[in-house]
């Protein structure tokens, strides 16, 4: 077991942060909104966290603890996201997407025009402060926030909003607030997750968090599933594993089957592999057999 | 004073000259961003599918016309069949098998993650194809029309650029709003609803839509890959990214505006480069992206034209 | 002072004109129609009146108070509710589940209740469960609580989507169109609903094109034909009236028209397919 | 104002951080024992009988590696870029590894029947999928690591890889400062260095043209290409030119036009582009497309045999400085890659990618057959000792982790010739 974990642990650590990040992706989706900002406010987010250490480290003293990183990094993942969403909220859903297309290009040229800051092209060391432990306990507390949330009234306010936005505003729930609240709180979670991303890399450059990233994050989200938050995590386990099985095996040409697994898991579980409205099935099924047992 | 007035003069001259030469610099290659804008624009409009493997299919299209051109020594034109033909062959075929599945439970998420797996297969297969190396088209593949004077040249590619792009524009925009099934698209593109009201077969229109899309992107990439000395997958990436920008502040709603949106992208991009600075250029594209998110988020054209965004 | 007072309300979309100078009225406690063919612009009429699209002009008033200022989810605090032509459930939520959504008004917690455990939210939850409760009871179907809303026979969906409403506790409860591909059974059913509660002192305003419902349930009808008043009055004035026959004589015409005209409000997302099929 | 220049100071610093060590050791400036003893031990092996120098202490005389490994399996691990935009290095690069592990296990060079195992891993230039197979590596005890293309992930990596204290060969990433003995290595030449080969190349043609405006366009958003940017221009200036142009692009640019016009206008006798081989000849295309007559100066990624079929004829009479001679090899090592590389591929010559695999290999190799045992540990020591080795470089020999050519080593400057083969400049 340890044998194992010695060889897959980064890989698994990697695969907890993309959960982070496709469950960032997964709120927005929650909300009705298709949106792949999140991974700008991660760069933004990462940048600022690294530069503080940097400055720390450089002037020979110690690094800031962790918390204070993970603190900053929500602060300005949330922050960015509150500011930028007051534009972006605005826009019908098919700008929406692109804008948060544009946005992740545009971090992408901040970050490497404001080189006095990030480093530019060359980057920015970052030293490394989490562990696997630290990283499966964000994980667990963001896991339970969203178990929470699913069956609070912000829950069920996301659920009417993503089906019927209509109808929920006539039914008196602020839709654009909603997704407002739901925007920020996705910075917040991607900036987290852009600071894990940047400690595990252990180095930024402007690609680290790009477009590449926000796909693979929204991607993950569909593929477990985004009607509920087990999805995204389930989801960003498999995209991250099913590559690292297939490597030995087919080499470079896994990319290919990476691609046709997509595209079938798309066509045949459109709903992800973790579907609620199954779930509900089942069990209403078994509850019915067993009422029939007992009228029987 | 004489020969001080005659260099001053001579030297505005040259100033000129440049801003001339760097405006239709700037005009090729917008024209170049504002046919895939188009393309991608208006597959988006209609059917919702934010196809980001759309680059790649431009590359292909190069490949495609790269390979006829070596093997068998096709000449310009029939070369530029063979893009449009592969364009639109590869557009139909991931229509088919990955899209059309999702179809009754349509949705622009399903398509992005669809689309996502066909653009890691057709990259992977492209640097198969290429063997990971970046080709050009022999020179003698097309020579004319060549614009040389003292200070001002434009490449062959370039020029065909310049005359192809306008005339997609306005061939595109007549066949959408002057022919039947021009009609039946953006009727698709309004609502499918509407459209299997009125007995519009949403087969023909939706496989004429991709065929028409992914065939102007096969052109795209076919132009740009002899116009910029590219046959490589990297090609098809940056017209995707700057697609997007384009369509951003073009709109994708009206092909007039996402192919303006193309020029206005590529224009600034090189007297960016020019007047400003090199490393500021990507700053000044990306500035003008956010001024239109802040003051004109619905693209140049306003209202929506053709396809309303469901 | 009426229930609801609309005045020369007119709405345009691009060049169409969906409703043009129309004024009608309810008063407290009445159970009113709004008749006309499809696509007569009822539709557009009861968006307005609830807050999901704005006139091009005219007012709006409800119990007195003008709307025009007032943000679409904040009409439920003037006791408006609806339901939809096409009902508009939320796909992948159960029927329980339906009715607190439409409890969201009268809850207190907040955003951040939601993001830790903590015994008000506990509290809260438990408490709308058992209201929500109440609302399917009074709709009979308390015994589908856990189902998943979509699955339910048409008929009691109607009634979940009313629950849904009622659980907004309004005092005027728009209908769009509650018998839209029902048959005669359950239309009855769904009348004698109706009727308990307007018995209860809620005011209802229905918008059918199904004569027969409307004169057995109204009591003030209004009749419109492509956005205009035809005229208005009890059931039995209106529809002996030469004008409102010829309207529905001539219904079938432009239909595809008036298709399209609810396509360009936006209101074609979820279409009944059932609808255009005669 | 005050922060501001606070700021640039802590910028300094990191750039300083960044650029340590080697970017100011240059050729001929090499300290330690192992050249002074070198002297008496000047006879090179050839590497593929499995000869290398070893100094095995300081002060002591040079000797061949003469100790083996036990029988069994020896892992090593090898991060490549076979997939993704820099696939067209990483992949001849990888055969080259390939091809020196197939030699070393077939001739015995580690010990009877010791062989070595490569766990080879596609890191498509992502970080992630890089850090994540090195770990791999560490967890799997390999006795080395061969990797890094890229000197963003370099950085990134050899931090872990020295954590876990496991070698690590870089093979080609050319950020000054990689190089971090005793875990840290680098076999790539570093042609961009103060007084390199590159700097040689430029002073040379400035000089032989008397050229005094000099444009040298970068790839701006790759870090080697930038600082190798900023030496070509203190280097022109060195020699003698007044006007210096900058222009930038980047990697990943669709049109090269507006840069063409641009350095037109500005009417240079001489164009150095500090850029990647495939956008280099791009770029030269683009300028002799539009009349350029003056002359171009490139680095090695221009002398790949796959330019000529993108750049043509335009590419005839740029000179570039190179290492390695395909069309030339300057010994048997030199001449069997050659040999190699032309049966499996058609008789196509080889780019300069798998002699840095071949060689990174062969460093580590011999490494670990003067370890005594293969642990990662020993084998860092034992690369520590390794003062010179042969290779298609010719004889090269470390400083602080860093391979450089002998001081003796006369640099190569080739040109194109419109016929698609390279001559050697004749200085005019």
């Amino acid at each position: 077991m340890s044998q194992f974990w010695d060889i897959y642990g980064i890989t698994f650590e990697f695969a907890f942060v993309l959960g982070l990040f496709a469950l960032s992706a997964f709120l927005g989706l929650w909300s009705g909104v298709l949106s792949l900002a999140p991974i700008a406010y991660a760069s933004g987010a990462a940048y600022v966290s690294a530069r503080l250490a940097y400055d720390k480290v450089m002037m020979g003293e110690a690094n800031y603890p962790l918390v204070f990183h993970l603190f900053v990094g929500m602060v300005v993942g949330g922050f960015l996201a509150w500011i930028t969403s007051f534009v972006l909220l605005r826009l019908g859903s098919h700008y929406l997407a692109l804008a948060t297309i544009a946005l992740v290009l545009i971090a992408r040229v901040i970050a490497l025009n404001l080189d006095e800051y990030t480093g530019g092209t060359v980057g920015i060391p970052v030293p490394r402060q989490i562990t696997t432990w630290h990283i499966l306990l964000i994980l667990g507390v963001v896991s339970v926030m969203f178990g929470v949330l699913r069956k609070s009234r912000f829950g069920y306010s996301l659920d009417a909003v993503r089906e019927q936005p209509e109808v929920a505003s006539s039914l008196g729930i602020n839709v654009q607030r909603v997704r407002r609240y739901a925007f920020t709180f996705a910075g917040v979670l991607g900036g987290l997750a852009g600071v894990l991303q940047a400690q595990l890399v252990q180095y930024l450059v402007p690609e680290t968090l790009y477009v590449e990233l926000a796909f693979i994050s929204i991607a993950s989200a569909v593929l477990g599933g985004a009607y509920i938050w087990v999805g995204p995590i389930v989801g960003a386990l498999l995209y991250t594993a099913i590559p690292e099985f297939l490597e030995p095996f087919l080499g470079s040409s896994k990319n290919v089957v990476n691609g046709i697994l997509l595209v079938i898991i798309m066509v045949f579980l459109q709903r992800g592999l973790i579907d609620p409205r199954q779930f509900r099935a089942w069990s209403l099924k078994r509850k019915s057999r067993q009422t029939k047992e007992v009228a029987s | 004073m004489g020969p001080l007035l005659t260099s001053q003069k001579k030297r505005n001259e040259n100033l000129l000259n440049l801003f001339i030469q760097q405006v239709l610099n700037g005009l090729a290659v917008g024209s170049a961003y504002g046919m895939f804008a188009m393309s991608f624009g208006l597959i988006f409009a209609t059917m919702g599918i934010l196809n980001v493997a759309h680059g790649t299919i431009a590359t292909f299209g190069a490949i495609a016309a790269l390979t006829v051109v070596e093997n068998w020594g096709f000449s310009f034109f029939p070369a530029l069949l063979i893009a449009i033909l592969t364009g639109a062959a590869i557009g139909i075929v991931t229509d088919r098998l990955a899209f059309q599945p999702l179809r009754a439970r349509a949705n622009t998420l399903g398509y992005l993650i669809t689309s996502i797996g066909v653009w890691i297969v057709l990259i992977a297969l492209g640097e198969t194809a290429l063997d990971h190396q970046i080709k050009t088209f022999p020179p003698d593949l097309l020579s004319w029309p060549r614009l040389v004077t003292t200070n001002i040249y434009l490449a062959p590619g370039q020029i065909w650029l310049m005359i192809i792009g306008p005339i997609s524009v306005v061939a595109l925009y007549l066949v959408l709003t002057r022919t039947p099934i021009g009609t039946m698209i953006r009727a698709v593109g309004f609502s499918d609803v509407w459209s299997r009201i009125s007995g519009v077969s949403s087969t023909v229109v939706i496989l004429s839509t991709v065929g028409i899309s992914a065939g102007l992107a096969g052109i795209v990439g076919y132009l740009s890959s002899i116009a910029f000395d590219n046959v490589s997958v990297p090609l098809g990436e940056g017209l995707l990214l700057k697609g997007f920008a384009a369509v951003v502040v073009g709109g994708f709603g009206d092909v007039r505006g996402a192919f303006l949106g193309g020029i206005i992208i590529g224009v600034t991009e090189v007297l960016g480069a020019q007047y400003v600075s090199g490393d500021f250029r990507d700053v000044i594209t990306f500035g003008l992206l956010i001024l239109f998110l802040l003051f004109r988020p619905e693209g140049i054209f306003g209202e929506i034209k053709f396809g309303a965004a469901r | 002072m009426s229930q609801l007072d609309v005045v020369s309300l007119t709405r345009q979309f691009g060049g169409l004109t969906a409703v043009k100078d129309l004024s009608f009225s309810v008063s407290p406690g009445a159970i009113a129609g709004l008749v006309g063919p499809n696509g007569a612009g009822k539709t557009t009429v009861i968006n307005m009146v609830s807050g999901i699209d704005k006139p091009t002009s005219g007012t709006i008033s409800i119990a007195g108070q003008d709307t025009s200022t007032i943000k679409g989810h904040e009409f439920v605090r003037l006791g408006i509710a609806r339901t939809y032509q096409n009902m508009k459930m939320f796909h992948g939520l159960s029927v329980i589940d339906h009715v607190i959504v439409g409890l969201d008004s009268r809850r207190k917690t907040t955003f951040f209740h939601a993001l830790v455990p903590n015994p008000i939210e506990r509290k809260e939850r438990a408490a709308m469960r058992d209201k929500a409760m109440e609302f399917l009871k009074v709709m009979s179907i308390d015994h589908l609580a856990e189902s998943e809303a979509t699955t339910l026979p048409y008929g009691l969906q109607r009634r979940l989507e009313i629950a849904r409403a009622l659980a907004t506790e309004p005092k005027l409860l728009l209908l769009d169109e509650p018998t839209a591909g029902m048959n005669q059974q359950e239309s009855s059913e769904v009348a004698e609903v109706l009727r308990g509660l307007n018995q209860k002192g809620l005011t209802l305003l229905v918008v059918e094109h199904n004569i027969k419902f409307v004169r057995d349930l109204c009591q003030e009808v209004t009749v419109i034909n492509f956005g205009e008043k035809l005229l208005s009055g009890t059931p039995q004035e209106v529809f002996n009236s030469q004008l409102v026959r010829e309207a529905y004589l001539g219904k079938q015409r432009d239909e595809r028209l008036a298709t399209f005209q609810s396509l360009r409000a936006g209101t074609h997302r979820n279409i009944n397919m059932g609808e255009f099929a005669s | 104002m005050v922060g501001r220049s606070k700021k640039r100071v802590l910028v300094g610093l990191m750039t300083a951080a960044a650029l340590s060590v080697s970017m100011f050791v240059g050729v001929g400036s090499v300290s330690a024992a192992t050249e002074k003893e070198g002297g008496r031990c000047d006879k090179e092996g050839d590497l593929s009988t499995g000869y290398a120098l070893i100094c095995e202490k300081k002060g002591t005389t040079l000797t061949w590696v003469n100790k083996t490994l036990p029988k069994g399996t020896y892992k090593v691990g090898s991060e490549m870029l076979l997939s993704g935009a820099a696939a067209f290095a990483g992949v001849p690069m990888n055969k080259g590894v390939e091809k020196a592990v197939a030699e070393i296990n077939a001739s015995g060079f580690l010990g009877k029947g010791a062989k070595i195992e490569l766990i080879t891993r596609d890191s498509a230039g992502k970080a992630d999928l890089a850090l994540a197979a090195v770990n791999e590596f560490v967890a799997n005890k390999v006795s080395g690591i061969i990797c890094c293309a890229l000197s963003s992930i370099a950085g990134a990596i050899s931090q872990v890889a020295a954590n876990n204290q496991t070698p690590v060969i870089i093979d080609a990433a050319v950020l000054p400062g990689l190089a971090k003995p005793p875990y840290i290595h680098r076999t790539v030449i570093m042609t961009g260095a103060k007084n390199g080969v590159q700097w040689q190349s430029a002073q040379a043609m400035v000089k032989a043209i008397k050229a005094k405006t000099v444009a040298i366009p970068e790839t701006s958003d790759n870090q080697g290409m930038v600082a190798d940017a900023v030496m070509y221009k203190e280097a022109v200036t060195a020699a003698g030119a007044t006007n210096v142009i900058s222009i930038k692009t980047q990697a990943a640019d669709t049109d090269l036009s507006g840069a063409a016009s641009q350095i037109i206008a500005a009417n240079p006798e001489l164009v150095i582009p500090a850029m990647l081989g495939g956008p280099a000849s791009r770029l030269v295309k683009a300028l002799r497309d539009r009349g350029y007559k003056g002359r171009i100066v490139g680095n090695y990624g221009l002398s790949d045999q796959t330019n000529f079929a993108i750049a043509g004829a335009s590419l005839a009479g740029v000179v570039m400085p190179v290492t390695f001679n395909p069309a030339k090899p300057i010994n048997k090592l030199g001449r069997d890659i050659v040999k190699w590389w032309k049966s499996e591929n058609g008789g196509a010559l080889p780019s300069a990618y798998p002699g840095m695999g071949y060689t990174a290999a062969w460093y580590l190799a011999i490494a670990m057959k003067n370890s005594g045992d293969g642990s990662p540990a020993n084998v860092a020591k034992a690369l520590n000792k390794i003062g010179r080795m042969d290779s298609v470089y010719g004889t090269v020999r470390f400083n602080k982790g860093q391979i450089e050519l002998a001081r003796t080593a006369k640099p190569i400057f080739l040109e194109w010739q419109a016929d698609a083969t390279q001559k050697e400049w004749n200085g005019k």
